[in-house]
């Protein structure tokens, strides 16, 4: 018999009581809560139709709206909705359209570009804009301390390159003159045809000089000139509050040269690095677009017949780089039996499902004009042939390959794919590693990979953005490849060329022995893939995925009809 | 005093037997420990066996076919990529439990040694002891992973030692306390007044009475290790395709929850399964190695 | 207690020193630099970069003058967000963070104390097991699962809450408040019902029950104060993992706060902010679980009078 | 006039092993003035029927099973919570046994007076806070709290075991309550301390005319105190009657039985002592930091626990060590035995040198020199059988191989008075009394020469007491053992020691042959302390009571 003198405790019949008061705290903390969030039942889109406000989901947090600084997309689009150049382009066709210059002339041998520079165009703060802002915009965009990742998009100029990389030191010999205020000559080196297409790359945008001074040293990065109220733009829009990893909002530029034709009052940029959020967001109505769409997403749109899906070819390629100094990878045969034995229609149909289209070439498609060979389709039973020749017949003896990517799901999913499809119809054994994306990049450029993952988007259009990539020795080539005559062709022959197809010719026969060593798998052409709300008007999805933020308009009251994108 | 090397082993050998057989005897009387320890067993005979008895492979693919349904053929569906889900759970179960139970098992002994010292001695080595678990605690994990993985490579003892290093931290805490609280208590004076080395009395007296807590710890530290361990395939380190764990299989689940429900629920059916058992069991087990708790 | 705690304080200072230290090499020698990026960097390009953020000078000179600016309180510029000091970017997210954890912390205790409270007055019946069991799942419910599905239920499918944002809707707190606050809540109803099933085994509220208090007043006034000790010395850590711990649910509903730039700083490889937000939340930690020892001091009157006497 | 009746009551503990028969058919009244006790060992059932009065037991498990119990016409047994409230509140009042636990630490000891009044459940009666003050103030004074205005603010710890329970006295009587039970209210006292608190509950009783039912296990505080005597055991009533007639003419077997365990008189064995100093102590102090007060110069002040103690015990002696709570007796004999380490001074045993011995260095005295301890439930592993218990120290010290443990420890077992069967048991299956047989077999297990006990029979009961006491004697004769046997009860001590010592604020304040000391204490400490202990013979306890 034990009867601890502890255990003598009556519990409690009036439990209720008891939780009642404590609930009662609860209660209350849970209808303050509540209570605040009975303001409105309206939602973004709906509040932003009415009030012309644009809700855009940007992908991530922007590092600098530095233009000279900056790298990504996401910085993209909100430094060309507060900058502009001097020329812009079509949001659909993609064709050169006047923008701070209203006109131009070419001289005949294509080296000499004369821009005209409109005389009510003006920086936000009123300051005039002339054609010295460029020179000293590009003085400044080519000075190596200011750590210009894009600095080599001005190295067409003449003596450009050379003044960057210290051979000449002074500047009046760079190929850019103020002939007056508003007349600005532009000399090239050699004959660009994509050079009008650079001005409207945001590296070669202006900047003011007075308030980049205001705040430190022309080439010092890192100055806070870039920050809300001190930024001076001449854009459509000017910046008027930037809160870390929450928004950014650019208000209607009164000053604009067109501001009576922008329509937006204000739009507002939201990083959004979680795409599964972002669709969320999206469909609780508070974007009114996204920057991209879970890749599982799209079939529910798409059966749906959502009219707020849009997917549209995208100017970039996802594709296998191959270690060429891997001793089984340094036969061509494997490499093209690897090729061969990837299903890229299945895997784009049912991997990534944004209508990407299958890759058989490093250039995409249809770049003005450029039709790349494709020769290396889907073929098992030739790539089995091929590694037999290779002296692995029925992958017998084929030593484990490793393909290496970055840590991301959709990456992992293709990897997956290919592993499988290597297994089956090669049957060689392939593991998967993944790295954390500073290491992978660590590893990558250091030579220490086997297959690894890979993707380039077009800075601008033309086939040479893709092929100057695997340069001997290229900062971007990273496979080990190298041949001297695709180096002479893409720098000193196509250059050269006189006519836009013989140029485009040049670049084929450049392409088709990139593609015969195969020191890279094409895999696919990427899509861009958004959710607009049917409000959103004026959109057009392009190559580039570039909008047009100063004709952009909302109607949250026309019929909803049915968009169709292709 | 010759003997004593001797007569030591023969103590671990004795205590080896009575408290645990006792504990099992109690256990076998505990049914609903007896049903986690069932479940758990019948997940480790099926993560075993799943080479043999697995209905699909796990990496075979029918990326035409894709995510579907429950249906007689798959019945637990199939992933986008047209992989028998049921396959795949078994395979994950595989990696999930041993990871669970070995890193835990890791964590747990690290724990324990670290806590139980520096809670018997106190004064200055535990302080320092303590602080070296503060600045553990400080320290960003995700950096120390990544150099784990670069300076190791890519191993999966690496992954034990990984989640080992971040979960001991606790136990060591809570077996601390507790080792505190024991080391006035008259029956540890008195195996002192013994003459029993103080190792021996961390071994006998000490450990033992702190295993309450440290089961109850043990079974909740089991599942969020496998979800850890998820974390940590995701960086890299762990386990690579088309190899799969629960984790992995739940954390894919959460993505397209809205489409492909099934990928959600039966990989998390999986896991809140073992961590009721595990609970359940995990409650038997610290109530039957209470030997006070039988005749209440 | 003013001693104690300065007491405590002092011998939080090595600590962190060997946390800086430890961190300052560990990330350093992690592979990848801050500006590796996905376009080949060139080697001009870098020189520049490095030589302004002083990355070209030897380790331990760059270690040392990072220890006089820690000391200062100048955590130093940011690598990555150009133009952004580390201390300035800490401070943006502070304020957030803060708010999230101190939310989180009121369902945790909420719910947490009651659900704890409920379950020790009548254990092992219904009324025990059902708050217990979902404890049970609140800890073990990872929040990458719970926020989304309750952002599709309340926000997607009932559309009674927005599904993202910090303070920009009304209501846009609520979300997140309960994703993170619930495993902490789960900890604390286990905690507090241990503490009360131990309080209500004492005389003292045997005493008080004789003396004809009612039930409500014996738990309140007289079990509470002792049974939520355990609950007391939870908070310390629990509002340092709350801080520290908000990233996943800070990424679910794209807060700014601190958690995203930690994970972004490691990604990133920018140093400067990896180890301020380290030494940032090394001294959160250390004082929170200060405060949260002093608190338990204070409950404890016996305890309170020892430490006033050492002063 | 009775103002409890109580009849055929009936509390029954239904656990997971069976039906517990707590308290089985129990009857008895109480009259308006008088004072009844209830005597009974532990686990009789004597405090289940009291907290059953109150509604104070848990259930479940407790579930009174039949029964009534009429307080001024309304059985309690029955009555709704309200109902019950109200008597907690206005009629009946607890004192509990421990101060210390029954009083919640963390509030005030005045929140707690008034709590009572504040928190009446008649509406009407609840009375404001600083009314509900003045009226403690002036019971605190009467219960004689120095002080009691600033006192009032003061926590449970801030106040001595005595005074805490004159709290506790004050707390129970605020309510003006016309019955008052107290449970044990000077067990956990010293004696001296447990007269005072005697004597007031005494005089309370005739100033507020309270009716009182005193639970004690002890027949010497309850002779002197009581006008009526229950016996319990087991759950039954043995013997009811008046005080005299329980003490002096009892037919009960079981009475008879428990006053002829109550310890008194002179040892009755033939002393063995040999003319050799086994332990010899000199000018041994151990102090403690005090980390209650302030630092001074850097350093805290010193508790002066042992101070400056010098003593001999010769082989084969049995030493007594007398004193109160706080005189620094235990740690006196744990720094005797090198288990707590010494500010200064020698401890030889034998020949040769205990002081600044390492703790390797010690390993083999340990086994010569042993120690029991005063509770048998905090000082066996929860987690040790028996078996393990035993076995340990013998395989430890290499005194048993794997061969011959099982033999040595079934011996042992014999020798302690524990059935073999019970080898494989856990402590908690065992009684307090069976418990300390497992911590004594424990202790001679090593086949020590001097064995330190301190308190071994204090937390037992009377009859279980005479029979562990009697187990050492013969094992000190059987094993030829020198023995410290620390104890805060003279009657223990003066029926097992040799030579006595009497212990106050670490300094011993006098020493002598046993039966000299008693027949002629000298100091006046010791004097105070002899006249304190009470006797089992109502007429001596009365007359005693009278003269202090």
């Amino acid at each position: 018999m034990r009867y601890s003198h502890n255990v003598y405790l009556r519990f409690s019949d009036s439990v209720k009581l008891t939780s009642s008061t404590l609930f009662k705290g609860i209660a209350l903390f849970g209808l303050l809560m509540v209570l605040t969030s009975c303001g409105t039942s309206e939602n973004n889109v709906a509040t932003g139709n009415r009030t012309g406000t644009l809700h855009w989901g940007n992908g991530t947090e922007p590092q600098s709206l530095d233009p000279q600084i900056a790298t990504g997309v996401p910085e993209h689009h909100i430094i060309s909705s507060v900058m502009e150049g001097l020329v812009g382009k079509d949001r659909k066709t993609l064709m050169p359209i006047p923008a701070v210059a209203e006109s131009w002339e070419v001289s005949d041998d294509l080296k000499v570009y004369t821009f005209h520079i409109r005389k009510n165009a003006l920086w936000s703060n009123g300051d005039s804009h002339t054609a010295h802002d460029y020179v000293w915009s590009w003085w400044r965009a080519l000075q190596p301390a200011l750590g210009n990742l894009y600095a080599y998009m001005l190295f067409p100029i003449d003596n450009a390159q050379q003044y960057y990389e210290g051979e000449i030191e002074n500047f009046d010999q760079v190929g850019v003159k103020a002939l007056d205020d508003y007349t600005l000559q532009i000399t090239l080196g050699n004959p660009t045809p994509y050079f009008l297409q650079l001005l409207d790359h945001y590296s070669l945008f202006p900047v003011h000089q007075t308030t980049i001074e205001k705040f430190g040293a022309a080439d010092e990065r890192g100055t806070r000139w870039t920050y809300e109220g001190n930024l001076v733009g001449n854009g459509p829009f000017s910046l008027s509050d930037w809160k870390i990893n929450r928004r950014i909002v650019v208000e209607k530029n009164p000053l604009y040269w067109d501001a009576e034709n922008v329509k937006l009052n204000r739009i507002i940029f939201y990083p959004t690095e979680n795409v599964t959020t972002e669709e969320r967001m999206f469909r609780a109505g508070q974007l009114h677009v996204t920057n991209d769409i879970p890749a599982d997403k799209i079939d529910v749109y798409r059966t749906q017949k959502n009219p707020a899906l849009h997917l549209a070819p995208y100017l970039g390629v996802y594709f296998y780089r191959v270690n060429i100094n891997t001793p089984h990878l340094s036969d061509r045969r494997v490499r093209r039996a690897l090729a061969m034995s990837i299903d890229r229609e299945s895997l784009t149909r049912n991997i990534v499902k944004a209508g990407e289209t299958p890759a058989y070439a490093i250039t995409p498609p249809g770049t003005i004009g450029y039709q790349p060979p494709q020769e290396l389709g889907f073929d098992p039973e030739g790539a089995k042939q091929l590694l037999a020749d290779a002296g692995y017949p029925n992958g017998d003896g084929f030593p484990a390959t490793e393909i290496l990517y970055n840590t991301n799901e959709a990456h992992k999913k293709i990897a997956v794919a290919i592993q499988q499809m290597w297994k089956k119809h090669l049957n060689i054994d392939i593991q998967l590693l993944n790295q954390e994306w500073k290491v992978y990049l660590a590893s990558e450029s250091a030579g220490q990979y086997q297959v690894s993952r890979a993707g380039w988007i077009g800075d601008y259009v033309d086939p040479n953005n893709f092929l100057d990539m695997f340069l001997c020795g290229g900062g971007n080539n990273r496979t080990g490849w190298c041949n001297e005559e695709y180096d002479r062709l893409i720098l000193e022959v196509a250059p050269a060329m006189k006519s836009h197809k013989e140029r485009l010719a040049i670049f084929a026969k450049a392409e088709k022995m990139l593609l015969d060593d195969m020191p890279v798998l094409p895999i696919y052409i990427y899509a861009s893939k958004r959710l607009i709300d049917p409000s959103v008007k004026n959109y057009d999805s392009n190559l580039l995925d570039q909008a047009s933020y100063k004709d952009i308009y909302l109607d949250g009251e026309s019929p909803v009809t049915m968009q169709v994108d292709k | 005093m010759k003997q004593d090397s001797l007569s030591q082993s023969e103590i671990i050998e004795e205590d080896g037997s009575s408290l645990w057989n006792d504990a099992w005897i109690k256990l076998s009387k505990n049914y609903l420990a007896l049903a986690g320890l069932g479940i758990l067993i019948l997940l480790c005979v099926v993560s075993l066996l799943t080479p043999w008895i697995a209905p699909y492979s796990y990496e075979q693919q029918n990326l035409d076919l894709g995510a579907t349904a429950p249906s007689l053929q798959h019945w637990l569906g199939t992933d986008i990529f047209g992989r028998d889900m049921l396959t795949r759970i078994m395979y994950g179960g595989r990696v999930s439990l041993m990871v669970g139970f070995i890193a835990t098992a890791v964590a747990l002994v690290i724990g324990i040694l670290w806590g139980a010292i520096a809670g018997f001695y106190g004064g200055r080595l535990d302080a320092v002891m303590m602080r070296i678990v503060d600045i553990l605690y400080a320290l960003p994990f995700m950096i120390f992973i990544v150099l784990l993985m670069v300076v190791f490579g890519r191993n999966i003892l690496l992954l034990f030692l990984a989640i080992g290093a971040v979960e001991w931290l606790t136990m060591a805490r809570i077996v601390r306390g507790q080792v505190m609280s024991l080391r006035n208590q008259e029956f540890v004076e008195a195996a002192y007044s013994l003459g029993l080395s103080q190792w021996t009395i961390i071994r006998r007296h000490i450990i033992p009475n702190t295993l309450g807590p440290v089961i109850v710890y043990t079974t909740l530290t089991i599942p969020s290790v496998m979800l850890l361990e998820a974390f940590l395939s995701f960086l890299g380190l762990g386990i690579q395709p088309p190899e799969s764990s629960w984790g992995l299989l739940i954390n894919y689940g959460v993505e397209t929850m809205e489409e492909y429900p099934w990928l959600l629920i039966f990989p998390g059916v999986a896991l809140s399964l073992t961590l009721f058992a595990l609970n359940f069991l995990g409650d038997g087990l610290r109530d039957a190695l209470d030997p006070r708790t039988s005749k209440d | 207690m003013f001693r104690f705690a300065l007491g405590r304080l002092f011998q939080a200072v090595p600590v962190l020193l060997v946390v800086i230290t430890v961190t300052f090499f560990l990330v350093h020698s992690a592979p990848g630099g801050p500006f590796d990026a996905d376009k080949a960097v060139p080697p001009e390009v870098l020189k520049a970069l490095e030589a302004q953020y002083n990355l070209d000078q030897p380790m331990w000179q760059q270690y040392l003058s990072y220890l006089g600016d820690v000391v200062q309180g100048d955590l130093g510029p940011s690598f990555k967000y150009s133009g952004r000091t580390v201390n300035e970017l800490i401070g943006a997210g502070l304020p957030t963070t803060a708010e999230l954890a101190f939310y989180a912390m009121l369902v945790a205790l909420g719910v947490g104390i009651t659900a704890g409270v409920t379950a020790s007055m009548r254990p092992n019946t219904m009324q025990d097991y059902i708050p217990m069991s979902a404890a049970m799942i609140g800890i073990c419910m990872p929040s990458f699962l719970l926020g989304p599905l309750l952002v599709l239920i309340f926000g997607i499918h009932l559309e009674w809450l927005p599904v993202s944002g910090w303070g920009d809707i009304p209501g846009d707190k609520i979300l997140p408040s309960i994703t993170l606050g619930t495993a902490y809540a789960a900890y604390i109803a286990r905690l507090s019902r241990g503490g009360m099933l131990e309080v209500l085994t004492q005389d003292y509220i045997r005493t008080a029950r004789a003396k004809g208090l009612s039930e409500p007043v014996v738990i309140a006034k007289h079990a509470l104060r002792g049974g939520l000790i355990p609950v007391v010395s939870f908070l310390g850590p629990a509002f340092a993992g709350l801080l520290g711990g908000s990233f996943v649910v800070e990424t679910i509903f794209q807060i700014p706060g601190l958690g995203r730039f930690y994970v972004q700083a490691a990604f990133n490889r920018d140093y400067t902010l990896i180890l301020g937000m380290t030494v940032f939340f090394s001294t959160l930690i250390i004082i929170f679980n200060l405060l949260s020892d002093m608190l338990a001091i204070w409950l404890n009157p016996k305890l309170r009078q020892e430490i006033r006497g050492s002063n | 006039m009775a103002i409890l009746e109580v009849k055929g009551l009936k509390v029954y503990f239904h656990t997971r092993n069976g039906v517990v028969k707590a308290v089985d058919d129990v009857s008895f009244s109480v009259d308006s003035g008088e004072t009844l006790a209830i005597v009974g060992e532990s686990g009789s059932g004597k405090s289940v029927t009291c907290y059953s009065l109150l509604d104070l037991l848990p259930k479940p498990p407790a579930r009174i099973e039949g029964g009534t119990a009429f307080f001024d016409g309304e059985d309690l047994l029955t009555c709704s919570p309200d109902r019950m409230r109200h008597h907690r509140c206005n009629d009946i009042a607890v004192i509990f046994q421990d101060p210390m636990t029954s009083l919640n630490p963390f509030l005030t000891i005045g929140e707690q007076l008034i709590e009572p009044l504040i928190y009446h459940p008649d509406k009407s009666l609840i009375q404001s806070r600083s009314k509900a003050r003045e009226r403690a103030i002036q019971l605190l004074d009467e219960v004689g709290i120095i002080d009691p205005d600033s006192r009032f603010d003061c926590y449970p710890h801030e106040f001595s075991g005595g005074m805490r329970q004159r709290v506790m006295i004050a707390m129970a009587l605020i309510t003006k309550p016309r019955l008052l039970i107290c449970d044990e209210p000077t067990t956990a006292l010293d004696v001296t301390i447990q007269a005072q608190i005697l004597k007031l509950i005494k005089k309370l009783q005739q100033t507020h005319e309270v009716a009182v039912i005193f639970i004690s296990h002890d027949l010497g505080v309850v002779a002197g105190i009581a006008d009526k005597v229950l016996v319990m055991c087991e759950g039954t009533i043995r013997e009811t009657g008046n005080t005299d007639s329980i003490f002096y003419r009892s037919q009960n077997e079981y009475t008879k039985k428990l006053l002829a365990a109550i310890p008194s008189g002179p040892k009755k064995l033939e002393s063995r002592v040999k003319p050799e100093n086994l332990i010899r102590v000199s000018h041994l102090k151990t102090h403690f930091n005090d980390y209650s007060k302030q630092k001074i110069d850097g350093k805290y002040s010193q508790i002066k626990a042992v101070d400056d103690v010098s003593l001999n015990i010769s082989r084969g002696e049995i030493l007594g060590l007398v004193g109160e709570s706080g005189s620094g007796k235990s740690t006196l004999g744990r720094s005797i035995l090198q288990l707590v380490p010494n500010t200064a001074g020698i401890v030889n045993f034998g020949a040769d040198q205990l002081t600044g011995l390492s703790p390797r260095q010690l390993v083999p005295w340990r086994r010569r020199m042993q120690m029991i301890f005063q509770d048998p439930y905090a000082s066996l592993n929860p987690r040790m059988t028996v078996y393990e218990t035993l076995s340990e120290p013998l395989l430890y010290h290499g005194l048993a191989n794997r061969e011959n443990v099982l033999s040595k420890v079934s011996e042992l077992m014999d020798e302690v008075g524990l059935a073999r069967g019970h080898m494989r048991k856990y402590p908690h299956e065992f009684s307090g009394g069976q418990r300390q047989r497992i911590a004594i077999g424990r202790a001679i297990a090593t086949k020590p020469e001097f064995i330190i006990a301190d308190e071994p029979v204090s937390a037992l009961d009377v009859t279980i007491q005479a029979q562990i006491l009697d187990l050492i004697l013969d094992l000190v004769e059987s094993h030829n053992l020198t023995m410290m046997f620390i104890s805060h009860d003279l009657s223990v001590v003066r029926y097992i020691s040799d030579r006595v010592m009497i212990l106050h604020q670490g300094v011993i304040v006098e020493e002598g042959k046993t039966e000299e000391l008693w027949a002629n204490p000298q100091d006046p400490y010791t004097q105070n302390l002899l006249r304190s202990i009470p006797i089992a013979d109502p007429i001596l306890e009365r007359a005693r009571i009278e003269n202090i």
